[in-house]
């Protein structure tokens, strides 16, 4: 396999930049499930991490807790310097963290555009009154944003599904919505849950295309939950493993591809 | 020759155009030309009047459909908000004699007021123990409309006294270029201008960064919180609007009427505009102006009518077994049923199909 | 001058000659609206009060009509005894109209009152409020509920073995007509230096009056006036009876209807209660009125039961009519004329159905101070018999009528 | 030779009365064979299956034309209450697992056409065996499971109807990589048993792997069947459904370049 | 003490009313996922159709309530046939709505045929009573209380021992995942739509049997329900029993001690305050008090 990397990302390791995201000892319980236990770890900026696991490991449950989302019993989440754990989801999004969700998350009776619009909500003002009243600021916002969604639009070849309600949209270009509704965000960290599962062939590669270049063009930080294998062997700079909620490896996707304790509770044969 | 490219959009401005098409132009054009003519031809009080009424609640439903249909959140209490927004203007427009103008803000900063108080509810109830909730509203309501008598006159009710006059032109008693009109024309005039204009700010509204977020908050609230939408913000937010609106019309209602009494705002009224929004489809104000054109003339043609139905009592003795009232509403409940089997989105949704089948015709599929 | 109700065989020749054609006259035929409940809870009342209003006018239709060659048409619409909807109905019907001979329902005529106004409008309220008698654009009949209800206490503390220590309480429907009887009821107290021991409202339309009529018995209440319309006023006395609650009741008149005396509270009833209205009981020969309405009815409505609203909604077209002669007389049918006739058509008599009206402007009528007690007897007609006929309390004298301020 | 368990004749489906989705689609599950659909996303296999379950009214969705026979049975346009008792039962696509009940709520609505308790007993035995994370579950609100445990609650709650034809819609779909392998296994064992398959997937390397006969479905039209051996064989499946490059080689992820590719069997 | 006793008793039966009110209302949330406004229009109907068999018809009472009741059901029933089967999956807005209209439509029905007048049911209650210790017991409230606790009984052992309930929570919740499970939702929405007519179609027999009659107005008490259904959480058939006794207690002490403790409030404060209770038991358990929350999850 290959492990080539187009965007010049940074050394992950790289003692001199701090990380942008440091998780520590995150615990997170629902009554007698406990989702994650202790579990640590660190984002460098630009680095594209992968975390995988069984079902229920207890993924998801880490972007729920980035999110606000979950409010973890113990631990500490920390995005460039500044705590997330109490803060409320909305709070969080403004800081720069977006997602996309396992299950789509995108709001069906609305068009892929107002979707991808939603993105930006946090970066516009317009409230009740200006909307109301829409010529002059409201007008002028709505342009200006818009104007921003097109080029993602672009990017992701969305272009023939604008104005198509998202909840009409085939299964493979509503993943690839919802990636345009977190890159519209202009996110610092990018969570992305389970993006191409679901997809063929076809698609699959398409989403590795735009991942490939995002990260070429934003150099942002990604953190990937996936369990197509190729995907994450393929783009990922390190990966964690998680397995009932307690972390079993971390390192070089060639390194926990050959890890046996990933081998046994996650990969069996199909490596 | 038709010129090419007519719908060709050349900027993101124009593609957020309210009426782009060729098609919609002339729909707008036709709207206003009948605004404009029809009180001069249909000069029936009776005709007018329901006219009047139904744009009174096109304005409340609009309101609604604000709340209900784009943010999601099942109102009951609709009804509550509308007798407030009459009682504010006999006080306001009434006792105090404040201008037209200025009543009406007083009324829809006083919904938009008990909506704010109202609206935090939304945060921690959902779905149908909301509708409950402010289902609650309307009898406390009531009981508060009975006994604020300072306020509300009490048992008695009210006369509604507010002028309606913008300046030198007075609604009430119309008159252009040496012509003048009746009360009822100037209403008509002055209602349907007030449903234009509440229905551009709600579409307004729907198009821009807060209307977006209400409807994400009603499609998936969680998801919404995640990508930056403070949900409960834009609940309360829609909550406060919609009373506002709601109180704009109980305003209009008010002092049209000219008197208003505790128990007209009751649970039937607020049914009645839940009976609106959904006839008419939810989450479009166009089809809130439809229904409420439904819902308002629907029973006024059967009243209207009844005599030539076989069976229908029309007088005390004669020998119909039901009487016109209660064919109104079988009628109309048969209606709504049907309708909604038919078409669960609602006139909106019949309004659509013609659309895209005369888009795609000739061909059906 | 004791102006004749039309009545008499072809009275009233009109000098001025003919009336010019206007809203709602064309000339042959006088449309006169109705706007009453003729369907919901109040329909048992709305429905016999039209077929009284009717029956008049078919009377008088069959003798020419008024000033013996204008024919009457009712324009009938029905409004629940919904406020907005009466609002609605008239609006629906003004503009056919010269007026409207039945308005029932107080809620209703406060709701109009503004139009009527407005419109210079007459309308004769099927209710009995005080407020109307003041009031221009209406042409009330009867004694007022307050004054029903002042009677009804003179009565309890002469002759019905009361005493001004006795627990007297009230039991209102929660709205403007509760009102009427509780402002008469306080007036009473005043004018007989009693107290109200304890009030009781409810809402119209209530299914359960366990709790009232609980807190009734708690506080000992040996006389209870209730005012209220029939379908509630079988419940109350229902659950009164059940709960083995017996003081002396007297009920105000749109709280009684004849299906009473067939029902299974009609022993209650017959023991504990009495009911104040105007007129004589259904079917009296000693009252002339009352034969002559019988055989009418019996010709033009044969269908109708006996009925104490059938006989208000008969009265209150003998007034219309005797408005619509003066009219007519000043060669005026238009809504002007109209009002200008109904302050010059003086005293009107309704033949011991009710008592006399002194009509005049607004501000000089003088209503009748008149009630007549009954009590229920299932063997009659109505289910009720004369207690006492026609009498005028003292206090009821007294009372004032002001203007409603609306 | 017994008839096949499913034939599809000639199906038209219209949704919304305007919106073709199947033109004329035919195909055959043998009696005891494991049959593969393959198809972009849009293409109609889950109209197919919901036109086989009569779940179409829902969606507003109409079978216009054509025959749906279960054995002898023709059950186009069935009541889905009818076609569940004939013996199919179905994974939906998107799990749609009851997420306001139990775990184990959930899986007796699997068996709600069954009578026999004691066979359901046993039935639910193995669905516990074959996902053992869902035993340490069962009490759980459904819809608080992680997305691969309510996958495996859809696939246990199917196998609780013990059919004769089991209807699979992307069954691996969010599942781990191990799971996906069980979940084959899982399919291989209850055919062995009787039980015929349909099965949808995207992951079209799992279902040739276990099929014994495939189709691919273009814009409503199956454009190519054979067996599955052959299908493996077929370059353009290959190419297009396995992710083979000519050339043998995998690509890096990584690498694709930044061209479309476009090719389709039909327009 | 007695005149505690004594409202208690008669929030008692109140509250029974309530409780088999709000039970109807359960049966059809739990199976469709809306709240049935007919239910009151229904109520009406079961009680003229009571008044029909056991006065004009002159069937001994008991049968007449259970002919009512069945007739009532069939009634039900029968919605879902013409109706409710094309609105398998559809928005339960637009089911909401239908009700609505099936309301609209019941109640002109009911009038047209019996009239607005106040009609006396042929029963062996009416007014009777029993007194015992200085409190008056209404034959018709015990017997009302009586059968209120026979239904809940049977209620709760049909549920027990049927897959029906499990049957209904899934198709409310999914009628299409449902349908794939070979649950006829038709037959479930039959089922639900019989059963709560049937209860009201009880709660309206045993209303009408009271003091003061029969008139068409008998169904606004399912708005009085609705405060007794929510307080005790919607789907909750146990809650719905509860919540319609505490409903009904707290009516009727209210009411009972206005003059005392709640002049203050105005007049008839009883009729709002279930109201108020509800509210403030929502905003401490906005699911109410047995209701199960919705489960969302990302
Ligand atoms: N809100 C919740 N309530 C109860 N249990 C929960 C909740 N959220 C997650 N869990 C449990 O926590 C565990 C971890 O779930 P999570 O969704 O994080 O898994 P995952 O790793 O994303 O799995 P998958 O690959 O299947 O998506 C699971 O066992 C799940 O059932
Ligand atoms: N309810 C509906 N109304 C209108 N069109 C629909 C509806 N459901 C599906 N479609 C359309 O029918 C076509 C086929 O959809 P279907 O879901 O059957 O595809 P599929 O092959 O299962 O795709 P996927 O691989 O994404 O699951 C799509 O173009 C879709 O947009
Ligand atoms: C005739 C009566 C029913 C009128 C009623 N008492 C009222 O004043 O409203
Ligand atoms: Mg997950
Ligand atoms: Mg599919």
């Amino acid at each position: 396999m290959t492990t080539s990397d187009p965007a010049p990302a940074p050394e992950a390791e790289s003692e001199t930049a701090p990380p942008i995201l440091d998780v520590r000892d995150l615990t997170l319980r629902f009554g007698g499930v406990t989702a994650l236990d202790g579990v640590s770890f660190a984002v460098g900026r630009g680095e594209l991490f992968a975390v995988i696991g069984p079902n229920g490991a207890g993924k998801t449950s880490i972007f729920n807790c980035l999110n606000g989302v979950y409010r973890p019993q113990q631990g500490t989440i920390t995005l460039d310097g500044g705590s997330l754990v109490g803060r409320a989801p909305a709070a969080i999004a403004a800081m720069g963290v977006a997602r996309t969700f396992q299950n789509l998350g995108l709001f069906e009776h609305l068009t892929l555009v107002e979707n991808l619009m939603l993105g930006r909500h946090h970066l516009m003002r317009t409230g009740f009154g200006t909307g109301m009243l829409w010529w002059g600021r409201a007008k002028r916002e709505e342009v200006r944003h818009r104007a921003a969604v097109e080029e993602i639009v672009e990017l992701l070849e969305l272009e023939p599904y604008r104005r198509m309600p998202a909840g009409l949209l085939p299964y493979g270009v509503a993943k690839r919505a919802e990636l345009g509704r977190a890159l519209a965000m202009e996110p610092s960290l990018l969570l992305l849950d389970e993006p191409v599962a679901g997809m063929n062939l076809e698609e699959t590669e398409d989403t590795a295309r735009y991942l490939v270049e995002v990260r070429r063009e934003l150099g942002l930080a990604m953190i990937l939950v996936e369990h197509d294998m190729r995907l994450v062997m393929d783009l990922a700079d390190r990966v964690l493993a998680l397995d009932f909620g307690v972390a079993i490896a971390t390192g070089k996707p060639s390194e926990i591809q050959n890890h046996p304790a990933v081998i046994e509770a996650y990969l069996g044969g199909a490596r | 020759m038709p010129k090419p490219h007519r719908n060709l959009v050349r900027d993101y401005a124009q593609d957020l155009r309210l009426f782009g098409s060729p098609m919609s132009k002339l729909g707008l054009v036709l709207m206003i030309a009948a605004f404009l003519v029809l009180p001069t031809v249909v000069q029936d009080d009776f005709w007018l009047s329901v006219l009047i009424y139904a744009g009174i609640t096109a304005v409340g439903a609009i309101g609604l459909n604000l709340l209900t249909g784009y943010c999601g959140q099942i109102s009951l209490g609709h009804a509550f908000f509308i007798g407030a927004g009459a009682y504010v203007t006999a006080k306001a427009g009434g006792d105090f004699g404040l201008p037209f103008p200025l009543w009406l803000l007083a009324a829809a900063a006083g919904g938009a007021v008990l909506g704010g108080l109202i609206g935090p509810f939304t945060l921690r109830l959902r779905g149908h123990y909301l509708a409950i909730v402010t289902l609650g509203l309307v009898f406390l309501g009531e009981h508060l409309w009975r006994n604020l008598d300072d306020f509300t006159g009490g048992n008695s009710g009210t006369s509604v006294d507010a002028d309606v006059a913008i300046g030198p032109v007075n609604f009430a008693d119309l008159s252009i270029f040496g012509e003048s009109y009746s009360r009822n024309q100037g209403w008509f005039w002055l209602v349907w201008t007030l449903v234009g204009l509440v229905a551009l700010l709600v579409k307004n509204l729907a198009r821009t960064r807060p209307g977006r977020a209400l409807q994400a908050v009603r499609d998936r609230d969680q998801a919404a919180e995640v990508i930056g939408v403070r949900a409960g913000r834009y609940k309360i937010g829609a909550f406060m609007t919609s009373s506002a609106i709601a109180s704009t019309a109980g305003a209009l209602f008010g002092s049209y009427q000219q008197f208003v009494s505790p128990d007209e705002w009751n649970l039937l009224l607020s049914i009645q505009y839940i009976a609106v929004i959904i006839v008419g489809g939810l989450g479009t104000v166009f089809g809130s102006v439809l229904g409420a054109l439904f819902v308002g003339a629907l029973p006024a043609l059967i009243d209207r009518y009844s005599d030539v139905i076989p069976g229908v009592r029309t007088s005390v003795g004669d020998s119909g077994f039901i009487s016109v009232f209660a064919l109104n509403q079988a009628i109309f409940g048969l209606l709504i049923v049907l309708f909604l089997v038919l078409e669960p989105r609602g006139l909106a949704g019949i309004w659509l199909r013609i659309k895209t089948y005369f888009k795609t015709w000739p061909f059906s599929y | 001058a004791c102006g004749g109700a039309g009545d008499d065989e072809g009275g009233g020749g009109g000098q001025a000659g003919n009336p010019g054609t206007t809203t709602g006259f064309d000339g042959t035929t006088i449309k006169l609206g109705v706007l009453s409940p003729l369907s919901g809870p109040v329909a048992v009342i709305g429905q016999p009060l039209t077929s009284g209003n009717q029956v008049w006018f078919d009377a008088l239709n069959a003798r020419g009509g008024v000033a013996g060659k204008y024919k009457v048409e009712l324009v009938q619409e029905d409004t629940q005894y919904r406020p907005e909807v009466a609002v609605q109905q008239y609006n629906k019907v003004k503009g056919d109209v010269v007026a409207f001979t039945q308005l029932l329902g107080t809620p209703s005529t406060l709701a109009v009152l503004p139009q009527l106004r407005a419109d210079k409008m007459l309308a004769a309220p099927a209710s009995l409020d005080a407020l109307w008698v003041r009031e221009e654009n209406l042409l009330p009949v009867g004694a007022p509920y307050q004054v029903q209800a002042i009677n009804a206490m003179d009565h309890y503390l002469t002759e019905g073995g009361g005493t001004k220590d006795a627990k007297i309480c009230t039991m209102v429907q929660d709205d403007v007509y509760g009102e009427a009887g509780q402002a008469g009821i306080e007036f009473a107290a005043k004018s007989y230096g009693f107290t109200v021991a304890n009030t009781q409202r409810f809402k119209s339309g209530t299914e359960n009056y366990a709790g009232q009529i609980g807190a009734l018995a708690g506080a000992g209440c040996q006389l209870v006036f209730l005012t209220a319309t029939p379908t509630d006023a079988a419940k109350i006395w229902g659950t009164a009876a059940q709960a083995r609650f017996a003081p002396r009741w007297y009920g105000q008149s749109p709280s009684y209807t004849s299906a009473f005396a067939k029902s299974a509270i009609a022993p209650y009833l017959q023991a504990y209660v009495t009911i104040v209205a105007e007129g004589t009981e259904w079917g009296d020969d000693s009252v002339p009125g009352m034969t002559e309405m019988v055989d009418r009815k019996n010709r033009f409505a044969p269908q109708q039961e006996p009925d104490y609203y059938f006989a208000f909604g008969y009265n209150q077209a003998r007034a219309m009519t005797a408005v619509l002669e003066k009219a007519v007389e000043l060669g005026d049918l238009s809504r002007d004329g109209i009002l200008k006739a109904s302050r010059e058509i003086g005293t009107v008599s309704f033949d011991g159905l009710m008592g006399d009206y002194e009509y005049g402007s607004a501000d000089t009528r003088n209503p009748p101070r008149s009630s007549t007690l009954f009590k229920v007897d299932p063997a009659k007609p109505f289910g009720l018999a004369t207690l006492k006929y026609n009498f005028s309390s003292q206090a009821a004298q007294q009372y004032q009528f002001t203007k409603a301020n609306l | 030779m017994s008839p096949p368990v499913l034939s599809v004749n000639n199906l038209e489906v219209v949704y919304d009365d305007v919106v073709l989705v199947l033109r004329g689609l035919s195909l055959e599950v043998p009696d005891g064979a494991i049959v593969t659909l393959l198809g972009a996303n849009g293409a109609g296999k889950t109209t197919l299956l919901r036109a086989i379950t009569g779940l179409l009214m829902p969606h507003r969705g109409k079978i216009t034309k054509g025959t749906i026979r279960l054995g002898e049975d023709d059950i186009t346009g069935a009541d889905p209450a009818v076609v569940v008792r004939h013996g199919i039962a179905q994974v939906m696509e998107g799990r749609r697992i009851f997420a306001e009940i139990t775990v184990d709520e959930n899986l007796r609505t699997g068996a709600y056409t069954r009578r026999g308790r004691a066979e359901v007993r046993e039935s639910y035995a193995r669905v516990m065996d074959l996902f053992p994370v869902l035993r340490n579950r069962r009490r759980s609100i459904a819809g608080y499971l992680s997305g691969g445990e309510q996958q495996m609650l859809a696939i246990g709650r199917a196998l609780m109807a013990s059919p004769e034809l089991l209807l699979l819609d992307e069954p691996s779909l969010g599942l781990a990589p191990k799971l996906v392998e069980q979940v084959r296994d899982i399919i291989v064992e209850i055919n062995g048993q009787g039980t015929s398959v349909l099965l949808v997937e995207q992951n079209a390397v799992m279902a040739l792997s276990i099929a014994g006969f495939g189709y691919v479905v273009e814009t409503g039209k199956v454009v190519q069947d054979g067996p599955a051996a052959d299908l493996l064989a077929d370059e353009d499946i290959r190419e297009f459904y396995l992710g083979a490059a000519q050339h043998g080689q995998r690509r890096s992820l990584a690498d694709v370049k930044s061209y479309r590719r476009k090719k389709r069997w039909s327009a | 003490m007695t005149t505690f006793l004594q409202n208690c008793f008669a929030g008692l039966a109140l509250g029974s009313t309530y409780a088999l009110v709000a039970l109807g209302f359960v049966v059809i949330y739990k199976s469709t996922g809306v709240i049935n406004f007919a239910q009151g229009g229904l109520l009406a109907l079961g009680a003229y159709l009571g008044y029909t068999f056991s006065t004009n018809l002159a069937i001994a009472f008991g049968v007449a309530i259970l002919l009512a009741c069945a007739s009532a059901a069939l009634v039900g029933a029968g919605f879902e046939r013409i109706v409710l089967r094309r609105m398998v999956g559809q928005p339960p807005f637009a089911v909401i709505m239908i009700t609505i209209g099936l309301l609209f439509v019941l109640e002109p029905l009911i009038t047209a045929i019996w009239g607005f007048d106040n009609l006396q049911v042929t029963n062996p209650w009416n007014i009777r009573t029993v007194e015992a210790g200085g409190i008056v017991f209404g034959v018709r409230d015990l017997w009302t209380i009586g059968l209120t606790a026979a239904v809940v009984v049977a209620f709760f052992l049909f549920f027990r021992y049927t897959s029906l309930g499990l049957a209904m929570r899934a198709t409310a919740f999914d009628p299409e995942a449902a349908l794939a499970q070979g649950i006829s939702a038709r037959r479930v929405y039959a089922v639900s739509w019989a059963i709560a007519s049937a209860l009201a179609a009880l709660a309206g027999i045993t209303m009408a049997a009271g003091p003061g009659g029969l008139t068409p107005s008998i169904g606004f008490i399912a708005l009085a329900a609705f405060p007794a259904m929510i307080l005790g959480g919607l789907d909750s058939p146990a809650g719905a029993v509860l919540g319609g006794i505490v409903i009904g207690l707290a009516e009727a002490l209210t009411r009972g001690y206005q003059d005392q403790l709640f002049s203050w409030a105005g007049d008839n404060v009883s009729i709002i305050v279930p109201y108020l209770l509800m509210i403030v038991i929502l905003l401490i358990r906005p699911y109410g008090l047995l209701g199960t929350k919705d489960v969302r999850r990302i």
